[in-house]
């Protein structure tokens, strides 16, 4: 688990970091619903609220699931899934909005 | 056969204290790798024999259309003629069958289970109760493939690729319960079973063969079949979900009324079809084959190991350049995430995907060649012992190439448009599934046979099968080729309506007589199987091949938890000791 | 005109794109040919003469260096580049993209449906007829809306697809139901018919004779029977027939002006 | 048998993760490439369609998602906050965080519950658009996960929790797990939020 070791010092630390991160994600929200009724043009609105889910979703990965002090397997993993990820999120959306055969 | 198997192994498991389980725990909700391998091995080859049946069929429309099957024709139509509603049916769910059912659960479900923890010299696999679970799951897929053909419209009759609009609009049902007892969305809710089941598989392969890892076995000394089998379980954990996702929008498509494939302004046998729209066919596509090529490398990986394990052994030799094998086989696996859209050449791409495609296709033939190689030169200055198992994995060889030769003019454009849908596509992917991966898998049922029961396959019957399999499959895939040159379009319920079809048919009649003669050819492999259970020549040593991995050390056949004194691993797989023998990985040398 | 001759090899070609296709065809071919011949060589030789009997050993540390493959294989990915970009990327680019002017060529719309092709020609005035999907019916099969004044003078031809030769033919290929794939065997033309898409292609026939539509993706219960005709006639041949499809449509000229419904 | 299969309560030296850690992240991976799909759909979907409401919020009801939002994400603080209970060898404490988790995600449930109900009652279904297909489809799905992790947590709060007793750290392993599973399902939901009702 790689937190064999903590003492009971070490995990107060970590649950005082969880509160921290907890009103954070809390305030996040709050922006990216405010963010919603500026109506913003939708270029600027998609970019916008996917950066603040990003980090959201960067906070909860990094803190709540350890990921800021895990180890290389796992790191490897989810780099080949984010690659794959993003070839299957890409690639049809090239193919079917790309340039398409047309006279 | 798992039955005895575990007579044999009573004594072991009295000798090493285990406590003894009722029947029902120890031979059908096991949770021994092994015993969940043999029944991994023994659902696959019945649907294997299942689905090839199911060609069989076929075939005979093909060669005589629309003449009466003799003898059990009258089983499927009152005429005896294979209606062309059951030709679609057969077709269909052929090829799933063979794919998800057959192939895939014994490349990687028997062999897989059986083979890794013992070569990376563990007790179990790390998660014994999920493996189980997998097994259970993928039974029940199995039977929910098999229960659609008893659906009113009977099973899935739109391929294996499943393309909507036509496998949404094809026998829908009423309603939501008449919508889901149709074979189509059986055929739908029977893949989520199986992805289901091939996730928890694949987890469990991952996590056992890095985790498990016996003293002194490092990564780089992982057997081939071990690489091979990691590589192909990231293929299935990763490229699955999305099939998986597909699968249950399509499933509302059908059940649901959703547009997510059919497009808008669709009229149906004139009428106009009865959903919003909106929806685009295209990405069915895209995320079938997300999946279904990497699929492809998942039924050639495990063939892959195989062959290099019993090459390997045959030879008497070090495989030539394991790492480079290694890592062809990683960038293979890693690639074949990347050409899927060559299956989609047809669907109006622009220039610059297509020629995207064909670049990552014609870059993944690189590695194949590359692996083709290392086996080919392993073959140089070698000791070459011609058991039955070495002689279907030379044949795996000139075999494979030509399947994926056959892949070149397929994959590049250009040529691709005359030949697209064609039955050269057919030989293409048969010669590298039937006598490319079947062979393999065959190979290692005789190699490994002595390791699981304790005994030998006869090697007459043996040789009877390979010589009778060999001359017959390439009767039966060879003319395809050329058929796919004369234009003869596949999945044709009766090619003689066309002038080019016609003039391919004679084709056909030697296709379907050899698919005949391959059919007997597997009886004396079953035969074979079956009796030499009990009555073979008893394998005399743990190590009757002079292997190098470390399933040798265990006895034959394995005990309950696999080894019952400490292994430990001291070289790569393949070496040899100071006196040019080649040495096991788990013997010191003195 | 004389009946194609079909056979267990590539149908005639009749296109005028069709040849560098071929081409591309048999030069792979060789290709394979060459390399299946040469592994297949050095394979039996091997099997051959590495076979295990008394007195011969395997040499476990004699093959640390080849160098040959090496070459091979690098061999391999030059010619596979080079079929990738002077060949086989190129044809593609003018087959399915370099697009005759509407002006010069025929344009003609190709509908596909469980299981015929319907064949629609623009007419003299060269526009097409508006589609509606409620006009559909049994002798209208592609919804001609015929009070369109574009949709007039607009052929609907069942499963027939003439065309004269020598001249650059554009067809938008589209789909009602399922998909289809529109095949030409002697034109080297394929290309799939997809619901709720119309994909344009194009070409342009060298000889006469009566050949056949092909469907190449499943598209149902009825895929075989979905045969269509593809006549390619002498220009004079064409006008007669157009002009006889188009006096059976609109009677006599001084009839045009006529509600187009009764003529149907 | 547990004997007999090493690193399942302590970390394999090499990789420094248990097996069970290796394999729920694994399991994630394969659950990003499912998710992955539905986005791709969705993008798809949406940059293709003829009829889709300009803003999510103009046809769903932000302030329900953005409190279930919250539901989830105090959900997330609450099961972490359970594992470093067991961390500081803290029983009671771990049951109430737990059950804290258990019933925001309850919560969670009903308030979906209220949305699909009223959505239904509008005559809005999977069927009317390719908008309702895709929010329904992907909503519905992750609630699956929601369920999928009360089931789990369920057990682990009641009669999973015996293992306690006898094997704390490869309790403590468990609970780990459950939590990234459950960070997991907070995670969709943190992009599904936007994408579906603020874009």
């Amino acid at each position: 688990m790689g937190h064999g070791e903590m003492t009971v010092e070490e995990v107060k630390k970590h649950v005082r970091k969880y509160y921290v991160v907890f009103g954070a994600l809390l305030g996040l929200t709050i922006v990216t619903v405010a963010i919603s009724y500026l109506h913003l043009p939708i270029f600027q609105a998609v970019l916008l609220a996917m950066a603040v889910a990003s980090m959201k979703g960067g906070l909860v990965a990094a803190y709540f699931m350890h990921l800021m002090d895990e180890k290389k397997i796992i790191y490897s993993l989810l780099w080949l899934t984010v690659i794959l990820f993003g070839f299957c999120m890409l690639i049809p959306l090239f193919t079917l909005h790309g340039p398409q055969t047309t006279y | 056969m798992s039955h005895d198997s575990h007579n044999h192994s009573h004594g072991h498991d009295h000798s090493h204290g285990g406590h003894e389980l009722p029947f029902w725990r120890k031979y059908i909700f096991s949770t021994d790798h092994k015993v969940i391998g043999l029944q991994y091995g023994i659902t696959a080859v019945f649907f294997l024999l299942f689905g090839f049946s199911l060609m069989l069929l076929m075939r005979w429309q093909l060669a005589f259309p629309k003449q009466a099957i003799p003898l059990i024709g009258k089983l499927f139509t009152e005429d005896g003629v294979l209606s062309p509603e059951l030709y679609n049916q057969f077709g269909a769910m052929h090829g799933t069958i063979m794919v998800f059912l057959g192939v895939v659960p014994l490349a990687v479900g028997a062999f897989g289970n059986y083979l890794v923890p013992l070569q990376v010299g563990a007790h179990d696999m790390a998660f014994p109760k999920l493996n189980m679970m997998s097994y259970w799951v993928y039974f029940v897929g199995g039977i929910v493939m098999l229960l659609s053909f008893m659906t009113p419209t009977g099973a899935a009759a739109s391929g294996w690729t499943s393309y909507p609009p036509l496998s949404v609009v094809n026998g829908p049902g009423e309603g939501f319960w008449g919508g889901l007892f149709t074979g189509q969305s059986m055929w739908l809710l029977g893949m989520v079973f199986l992805i289901t089941s091939s996730l928890l598989g694949s987890v469990n392969t991952i996590v056992t063969a890095i985790q498990l890892r016996v003293k002194g076995l490092s990564f780089m000394r992982w057997p081939v079949l071990v690489w091979a089998q990691v590589t192909t379980a990231f293929l299935l954990l990763l490229a699955f979900p999305p099939l998986e996702a597909a699968g249950i929008m399509q499933l509302m498509d059908r059940v649901g009324g959703t547009s997510f494939f059919m497009p808008s302004g669709l009229v149906v046998s004139g009428e106009a079809w009865k959903a919003s729209g909106g929806g685009n066919p295209i990405l069915w596509q895209h995320l079938f084959w997300f999946l279904a090529h990497p699929e492809v490398y998942v039924l050639i990986l495990p063939a892959v190991g195989i062959v290099g394990e019993i090459i390997a052994v045959n030879t008497k030799k070090p495989l030539y350049g394991y790492k480079t094998l290694v890592y062809s086989m990683l960038f293979l696996g890693f690639m074949s995430f990347i050409v899927w859209a060559h299956h989609m050449f047809m669907t109006g791409m622009g220039v610059t995907m297509s020629t995207f495609f064909q670049a990552t296709t014609m870059i993944i033939s690189v590695p194949s060649v590359i692996i083709l190689t290392t086996y080919l030169l392993t073959l140089w200055g070698a000791s070459i012992r011609y058991t039955v198992p070495m002689l279907f994995a030379t044949a795996f060889l000139p075999m494979f190439a030509i399947g994926g030769l056959t892949g070149l003019p397929l994959g590049l454009t250009a040529s691709d448009i005359h030949l697209h849908d064609t039955y050269y596509v057919i030989g293409h992917f048969h010669y590298v599934v039937a006598p490319g991966t079947l062979f393999a898998l065959m190979a290692g049922v005789y190699h490994w046979y002595p390791k699981i029961s304790g005994r030998f396959m006869s090697d007459t019957l043996g040789k009877i099968h390979f010589w009778l399999s060999v001359i017959a499959i390439n009767g039966v895939f060879m003319p395809m080729f050329f058929m796919g040159m004369a234009g003869v379009s596949r999945r044709l319920y009766d090619q003689t309506v066309y002038a080019h079809g016609l003039a391919a048919q004679p084709l056909n009649v030697i296709m379907s007589v050899s698919a005949w003669i391959l059919a007997i050819a597997q009886l004396p492999f079953l035969y074979n199987m079956a009796t030499s259970w009990k009555w073979g020549k008893k394998a005399e040593s743990n190590n009757p091949w002079g292997a190098t991995t470390l399933e040798w050390a265990a006895s034959s056949p394995p005990p309950h938890e696999n080894f019952t004194t400490p292994v430990e691993v001291y070289r790569a797989p393949y070496e040899y000791s100071s006196n040019k023998k080649l040495l096991p990985q788990f013997v010191q040398e003195a | 005109m004389e009946q194609p001759k079909y056979g267990f090899w590539l149908p005639p070609n009749i296109s005028t794109h069709g040849a560098e296709i071929d081409n591309l065809i048999s030069t792979l071919h060789w290709f394979m040919a060459v390399l299946f011949i040469g592994w297949g060589l050095y394979l039996v030789y091997c099997l051959f003469k590495f076979r295990e009997r008394p007195g011969h050993e395997a040499d476990v540390t004699g093959n640390a260096h080849f160098v040959l493959p090496k070459y091979i294989e690098i061999g391999i990915i030059i010619i596979e580049a080079c079929l990738l970009i002077f060949f086989s990327a190129p044809i593609w680019a003018r087959v399915k993209q370099d697009f005759p002017k509407e002006s010069e060529a025929l344009v003609v719309k190709v509908t596909a449906e469980q299981f015929a092709w319907t064949i629609h020609y623009p007419g003299r005035d060269g526009k097409f007829g508006q589609l509606k999907n409620e006009l559909i019916d049994g002798t209208n099969p592609t919804g001609l809306d015929r009070n369109d004044p574009n949709g007039v003078d607009d052929i609907i031809s069942p499963n027939f697809l003439n065309i004269p030769v020598n001249k650059k033919i554009i067809v938008q290929l589209s789909a009602k139901d399922v998909i289809h794939n529109f095949f030409l065997p002697v034109m080297r033309v394929k290309q799939d018919a997809i619901p709720g898409m119309t994909i344009p292609l194009w070409f342009e026939a060298t000889q006469t004779g009566k050949f056949e539509i092909a469907c190449a993706q499943l598209c149902g219960v009825g895929h075989t029977q979905m045969r269509g005709f593809f006549n390619v006639m002498t220009q004079e041949e064409y006008d007669a027939w157009y002009n006889e499809e188009e006096k059976s449509l609109l009677g006599d000229a001084a009839t045009a002006t006529e509600p187009t419904g009764e003529n149907k | 048998m547990s004997a007999l299969i090493p690193y399942i309560d302590e970390p394999h030296p090499v990789t420094g993760v248990t097996n069970a850690k290796l394999g729920m992240w694994l399991f994630l991976a394969s659950e990003v490439m499912l998710f992955g799909a539905l986005f791709s759909t969705l993008i798809i979907m949406r940059t293709s369609a003829t009829d889709w409401p300009a803003h999510g919020s103009d046809v769903l009801n932000v302030p329900l998602a953005t409190l279930n939002t919250v539901f989830l994400i105090t959900s997330s603080v609450t099961i972490v906050l359970s594992w470093a209970a067991l961390k500081m060898k803290d029983l009671k404490k771990f049951k109430f965080n737990m059950g804290l988790t258990i019933l925001l995600s309850f919560g969670f449930l009903v308030i979906k519950y209220i949305e699909y109900t009223s959505k239904f009652h509008h005559g809005h279904f999977p069927s009317t658009s390719t908008f309702y297909a895709v929010y329904f489809t992907l909503t519905g799905l992750h609630g699956l996960h929601v369920i999928g992790g009360i089931i789990t947590n369920l057990y682990l709060i009641g009669p999973g929790s015996k293992m306690w007793e006898k094997e704390p750290e490869r309790f403590t392993g468990r609970i780990e797990c459950a939590g990234l599973y459950w960070h997991f399902v907070d995670l969709v939901w943190i992009f599904l939020f936007p994408a579906l009702y603020l874009l």
